[in-house]
């Protein structure tokens, strides 16, 4: 029982999905039971499997798919490190957001479709971890897209839910078309797809440098479409249409994790590709700010989760760019457990207000929510990344590599991003929790049942202790000696005065000062900001008027295209070019019908000439 | 000149004269019986081409039946009440394509180099029925089963309407 | 001796002649006489070549012999049309039948 | 057997005709069961192929015209049998839907079948006489069921594309005749004739005629505008016939006969080919946004995916042939449900405008479910056919011609906006009052629209049974074209 056995993860889930979906209408819990069932399976495969890696190392499974000429496609699998942390977080978060489904979906109509789609999903995101070659990364990607896509227009009868699925879908589809450019253009160059192949090529110099740093710059447009970077951003706050649960799994913790992981593992590529890797941190580190201040004026409480969520990734991308792969890595491994259970804390507080999401009708859940604010303020305070909490830990090891790479310019914008983050999320945790109530809902909340709160607390402890994996205990060296990107040795965690000291007591001072500022003015917006520089407040709640800039981008010019091209199929090809040959035949018939007098004779006489005319030319030629 | 072919001047001139009468005439009858002088010039034609039996066939479906045919059709169409013109108006146009024709026809005659001829023998009765009757055997049934068509056919076409 | 060109001069004449009756006729019977006339050239001028190019193949005289019976065909179904037409216009003239025109 | 393949409908045809029209049962029941010989004949044609052999098999041979050197030749290879199978569930699930037709149902299925017959003819001809002339007879029925059967300016559509269709076919007709005098072997068969080495001149002047006479009925821009028009005027079950089956009689003639007797031809007009075919795709897709009628959007997301299959059989290459030969069969399933879909749903609402109709997924939750299925399809989603075909095609493309391959993957974006659109449109959303009371698909149609959907997720997950028949055909093909391992 150990690696080979890695695709069975994966599988099970599968499995789960199709007899979900297909019979699901028969079966106990409409399917729901066989869902977790299978991704608790999952999850304690995960454990089984990781032991065998660490124990012997990565393993690799493949399988010729189908061939054709010269091209194998093989469906590969390989086990290492980096997919070890990625199952394990995929599938403990899944299978928490499962549980908690059980409960908070109850009643709906589509219920074991509801936990199909989720074992698709599941299973999919599963094997992207697994993909050791292109195509089968692209495959599962997609999947992935699909099972997203599904999930956000669960709810599709209502308009603004069908829209943000298909915004979700178009804007992650513009992101997939550079990355399935980028893969083949790779394949263009060696010829395979298969990731160990491709990177000792790399590494052998093989591969021209052109050809590097356009495909990973187009592998790059396509995590940043999935991972929500700027200016792909847009589609991840209207994804909080689909169900809360849903928006913990997939747009906190595994879905939008796909693109960091995907740079993740191409990083033997990317680093011989210097100048795309400072693109990769200018954007994290623009998405950084975006998000954050996106955040801090949002009232939907599931919409400043998801600018949170945008903001955080772009931490991860700001570390990816600045060679921090183990710390990027280990960000998105924590910052999947804490935002899933800050989303988790969502799902439970919009249960208690019946459906309402907007904070400002909330304020004092403290006493209403007791379990609820303890998940929130664990998670909110490691977002914030207070010690010791595990955001940081990952934080600082984010802010370590900034520092390390690119200097202190980009060093002080990282602080400035978490001073953001620590202001948020106190303004988060006062206008929900402290305070007075301020609706009725409010006042009449009631903690949401134990199905509901059990998952909630199970990923308290991750949320909480997930540090404790950066340092080193006994055999464990860390986490930056377990996952060592070549050509970068080990690099066990340390608290570096320079960064440690600036970022915690900024980050505490911070969170200090929204709260006491929230406090004081006990209004929704800071009124300072409102009153100082009111554009840029404008200019937030517009959301930088990006959406604008798309919408008007879609129908000026896509759409405008389209018509000018069904028009000039219409006008120019069918009508000028196709009628026009109808109409002319009609005109030519016009004209030449006097020719026909009716007279037999007149017909007789021109069949003689003709037949005469022929014959002299037969004689005379031949 | 041999006594063959002066035989073969007169019928020819006999056969041009039908001919010319055919499509001269100014009564319908007339015409008739001149093209009934031509097809039995052209079947005295046939017999000086060692051909007897298309002779024969000449004069009893030409010189029989079709003359007598046209003959009928025309006392039920009663061309004597016909007034006007035989001819179309375009008959100096005719002219011209029928000189043109010649010309073209005699052109073509005089300018083709015609393989040695061999010495014309006479076609036996017997032959001609055997190369009928197995080579073209399927033909020969086809062009039976044409001349019923037609005659249903022309039996239709005929019919006064309100006897239907 | 007859030689094949007197021959074929004769059906040149011939069909030239039927040619110009089937031009220059307005009656639709005088029109079918002159058919007539041309598929006679056609006849001779087979038979002709039968003789004296390739007397084995007897091909040209049973060609005729079809062509004949062809010509009995078409002018029955010829002649029954000119007898409808007759009785619906009254008349055998073909320059008064140009319904089929523009 | 492929003899049985042909006189299968041919016979069906013939038995309808003869059943009087008072017995409507007895039709649809004959039309049924032999759809269902038909389907189990060419189940049994492709299952038989036998790839590692390759070539042509199953070969019969029989006299027609001795002095032309006709005869009727049956014989499939990799590429035949794929299609033969294509054929069958489309005759198949085409009939199936057919079951609500009450007008003149006797000599709609009589055309039906006698469509058929001209299409297995096609496929299974080796010779470029019969291969000519079952290609005329699948071509002609057309007329009468748009004209008869149709809707929206029915008669229009259906003159418009007889008279294109003949149009190419005049064109092949022109060049098979010069082929056939050129080659002077005094015989139209295709096995004789590929022997031939015909002059480069001479393949670079008659290519063009193959391709755009064959490329009209494989709706090749700018010759495609009878299709859109054609699909939306034409009854359900013909535009899936049409769109499944018939579009890839061009693409087949293209390969078979072009492809196969100028290789050199091809490789003149190479560049012009793939531009013709990028530009279908781009402009397929564009066209296909900026539609409202269901059926237009369906035809002109035709248009882009023949596109696909004139580009990969463009590449010259045999990943990319490969790939565009996948994808005729993937496009064919994919086009049959989604016109299959539509039917249903005009069928029920009687409108096809996508303004109009919204939330169909409350009433019509398993039409849906067949929609999308279809739609994800066409957009290139793994897991279904054809996200295998176009990763095929895209190889051979980036092999090739990296641009049109960048066209392409951008097109196949533009895919999933106008049928994501379309499904938000429709399917989502509220449902209005208008459409309360329609009913969900039928069984019968949902059964069909399964075995449909069944056959796209089959060669989504595992292609290798169809890719190695289609590669043993397209191996033969890349071969004579010069371009060997």
């Amino acid at each position: 029982m150990g690696m080979e056995w890695a695709w069975l993860l994966p599988a099970v889930c599968t499995g789960a999905f199709v007899v979900v979906a297909a019979l699901g209408r028969w079966l106990p819990g409409r399917g729901s039971l066989l869902a977790i069932g299978a991704i608790g399976t999952a999850f304690v495969l995960f454990w089984f499997v990781m032991a065998d890696v660490v124990g012997n190392g990565p393993g690799s499974f493949s399988r010729a798919w189908f061939d054709s000429g010269d091209l194998t496609v093989r469906l590969g699998m390989r086990v290492d490190k980096l997919a070890i942390v990625m199952l394990g977080l995929v599938s403990a978060v899944s299978l928490a957001v499962q549980v908690y489904s059980l409960r908070y979906m109850r009643g709906d109509p589509r219920f074991g479709w509801y936990f199909a789609l989720h074992s698709l999903f599941a299973a999919s995101m599963l094997a992207l971890v697994l993909a050791d070659n292109l195509l089968v990364f692209y495959i599962t990607w997609e999947l992935v897209g699909l099972g997203s896509y599904l999930l956000i227009g669960f709810w599709w009868e209502r308009r603004s839910a069908s829209e943000a699925a298909k915004k979700a879908f178009i804007t992650t589809r513009i992101g997939d078309v550079a990355l399935l450019i980028g893969i083949l253009v790779l394949f263009k160059a060696t010829g395979t797809f298969e990731l160990s192949q491709i990177f000792a090529m790399a590494q052998a110099g093989e591969i021209s440098q052109t050809t590097i740093n356009l495909s990973t710059v187009l592998i790059f447009i396509g995590a940043a479409g999935k991972s929500a970077q700027f200016p792909f951003h847009v589609w991840l706050p209207d994804a909080m249409e689909g169900p809360t649960p849903v928006s913990a799994l997939i747009h906190a913790a595994t879905m939008v994790a796909a693109g960091v992981y995907l740079v993740a593992r191409m990083a033997p590529l990317f680093v011989l590709a210097p100048g795309v890797l400072d693109l990769v941190a200018f954007i994290g580190l623009t998405t950084v700010f975006i998000g954050a201040a996106l955040a801090m004026v949002q009232t939907d409480i599931k919409r400043i989760l998801a600018y949170s969520t945008i903001s955080q990734l772009g931490f991860m991308m700001l570390a990816l760019g600045s060679l921090g792969f183990t710390a990027a890595i280990f960000h998105l491994l924590a910052h999947g457990f804490f935002k899933a259970l800050l989303f988790l804390g969502a799902g439970s507080i919009i249960h208690a207000m019946h459906e309402r999401q907007d904070i400002r009708e909330m304020g004092g859940l403290r006493s209403r929510l007791p379990a609820t604010w303890v998940a929130f303020v664990i998670a909110g305070l490691a977002l914030a990344g207070i010690f010791p909490l595990s955001g940081f830990f990952s934080k600082d090891d984010v802010l370590f590599s900034v520092l390390d790479n690119r200097g202190v310019v980009w060093f002080a914008a990282g602080l400035i991003g978490s001073v953001l983050t620590a202001l948020y999320v106190a303004r988060l945790l006062y206008l929900v929790f402290l305070g007075e109530p301020r609706s009725q809902a409010a006042r009449e909340a009631r903690e949401a049942p134990l199905g509901m709160t059990l998952p909630v607390m199970a990923l308290m402890a991750p949320a909480a202790g997930l540090g404790l994996l950066a340092l080193a205990w006994g055999d464990y060296d860390g986490f930056g000696s377990f996952l060592v990107f070549l050509p970068f040795g080990s690099r066990p965690f340390e608290f570096h005065g320079a960064v440690f000291w600036p970022s915690l007591a900024l980050a505490f001072s911070a969170f200090l000062m929204g709260l006491s500022m929230y406090r004081q003015t006990g209004g929704v917006a800071p009124a300072l900001v409102r009153r100082r520089i009111p554009w840029l407040l404008t200019a937030l709640d517009n959301k930088l008027y990006l959406d604008h800039v798309y919408q008007w981008t879609v129908d000026h010019v896509v759409l405008v295209g389209s018509r000018l091209v069904a028009l000039f199929d219409r006008a120019v090809v069918n009508d000028a070019g196709v009628d026009a040959t109808g109409r002319a035949t009609r005109w030519s018939g016009l004209v030449l019908r006097y020719h026909e007098t009716g007279l037999v004779s007149t017909y007789m006489l021109t069949i003689a000439v003709t037949a005469m005319v022929i014959v002299l030319i037969v004689i005379t030629t031949g | 000149m041999s006594p063959l072919l002066a035989i073969y001047i007169v019928v020819s001139v006999m056969a041009v004269a039908g001919g010319l009468g055919t499509v001269l005439a100014r009564n319908v009858v007339y015409a008739s019986l001149f093209l009934l002088l031509s097809l039995l010039s052209v079947a005295g034609i046939y017999v000086l081409l060692f051909s007897p039996f298309l002779a024969l066939v000449q004069v009893l479906i030409y010189g029989g039946a079709i003359i007598i045919v046209v003959l009928f059709a025309l006392m039920l169409t009663r061309q004597g009440d016909e007034t006007g013109s035989l001819d179309s108006p375009q008959k100096p146009l005719a002219a011209v394509a029928g000189l043109a024709a010649l010309g073209v026809l005699i052109a073509t005659i005089v300018v083709n180099k015609w393989p040695p001829s061999v010495d014309p023998e006479p076609v036996g009765f017997e032959k001609l029925g055997a190369t009928l009757f197995t080579q073209w055997a399927v033909p020969f049934e086809i062009a039976s089963v044409l001349l019923l068509v037609a005659l249903i056919g022309a039996i239709v076409i005929a019919r006064p309407e309100d006897s239907q | 001796m007859i030689e094949l060109e007197y021959v074929l001069f004769l059906s040149a004449v011939l069909f030239s002649l039927g040619l110009f009756g089937v031009l220059a006729r307005r009656n639709a019977v005088m029109i079918l006489l002159a058919i007539e006339l041309m598929l006679n050239a056609v006849n001779i001028n087979l038979v002709a070549f039968t003789v004296y190019l390739s007397p084995d193949l007897l091909v040209g005289i049973i060609f005729a012999i079809f062509i004949i019976t062809v010509a009995a065909a078409e002018l029955a179904l010829a002649l029954a049309i000119v007898l409808r037409l007759y009785r619906t216009r009254s008349s055998v003239n073909v320059d008064e039948v140009n319904l089929m025109r523009w | 057997m492929l003899l049985i393949l042909v006189t299968v409908p041919a016979t069906a045809a013939g038995v309808i005709l003869v059943i009087p029209s008072s017995r409507p049962g007895a039709i649809k029941g004959t039309a049924l069961l032999f759809a269902t010989v038909g389907l189990a004949f060419s189940v049994m044609t492709f299952v038989a192929y036998d790839h590692a052999e390759a070539g042509f098999q199953f070969q019969r041979q029989w006299q027609w015209i001795e002095s032309l050197g006709v005869t009727v030749h049956f014989g499939v290879d990799g590429i035949s049998a794929i299609m033969v199978l294509l054929t069958g569930i489309v005759m198949f699930t085409g009939v199936v839907m057919s079951w609500s037709i009450e007008k003149r149902l006797k000599e709609y299925f009589f055309l039906f079948m006698i469509l058929l017959t001209g299409v297995y003819g096609t496929f299974v001809s080796l010779d470029l006489f019969f291969l000519f002339f079952f290609y005329e007879l699948a071509v002609l029925p057309m007329y009468l069921l748009i004209a008869v059967w149709g809707s929206t300016r029915k008669e229009y559509g259906a003159l418009k594309l007889v008279l294109y269709l003949v149009g190419g076919s005049v064109l092949v007709w022109i060049a098979l005749i010069a082929v056939y005098a050129e080659a002077s072997l005094g015989t139209f068969n295709l096995l004789a004739l590929q022997e031939v080495e015909f002059a480069k001149d001479f393949q670079n002047i008659f290519f063009p005629l193959f391709l755009i006479g064959f490329g009209v009925l494989a709706g090749l821009w700018p010759f495609h505008t009878w299709s859109p028009d054609g699909h939306a005027a034409a009854p359900t079950a013909v535009s899936m016939l049409h769109a499944g089956v018939l579009m890839k009689l061009g693409a087949y003639g293209i390969i078979r006969v072009g492809m196969t007797l100028f290789p050199e031809g091809v490789a003149h007009w190479q560049v012009l080919f793939i531009s013709l075919a990028t530009v279908n795709v781009v402009y397929g897709s564009l066209a296909a946004m900026a539609q409202r009628d269901l059926k237009y959007i369906v035809a002109y997301s035709s248009v882009a995916h023949m596109g696909l299959v004139l580009m990969g059989l463009a590449t010259l290459e045999r990943t990319g042939m490969s790939g565009a030969v996948l994808q005729m069969f993937s496009h064919g399933i994919m086009t049959a449900l989604f016109f299959a879909v539509v039917g249903i749903i005009y069928d029920r609402t009687h409108t096809r405008d996508i303004d109009l109709l919204q939330g169909l997924s409350k009433r019509m939750g398993l039409a849906a479910v067949l929609f999308i299925f279809a739609g994800l399809t066409s957009l290139g989603m793994p897991g279904l056919s054809g996200f295998v075909a176009e990763v095929l095609v895209f190889v051979g493309a980036f092999r090739t011609f990296p641009v049109a391959g960048v066209f392409g993957v951008i097109a196949a974006m533009l895919t999933a906006v106008y049928i994501l659109r379309l499904i938000a449109k429709v399917f989502y959303g509220p449902l209005d009052d208008r459409w309360q009371g329609i009913q969900d698909a039928a069984r019968h149609e949902v059964f069909a629209g399964a075995l449909l959907v069944i056959m796209l997720v089959l060669v989504g997950v595992y292609p290798t049974p169809f890719l190695d028949v289609i590669n043993s055909g397209v191996d033969t093909l890349a071969a004579g074209l010069g371009v060997g391992e």
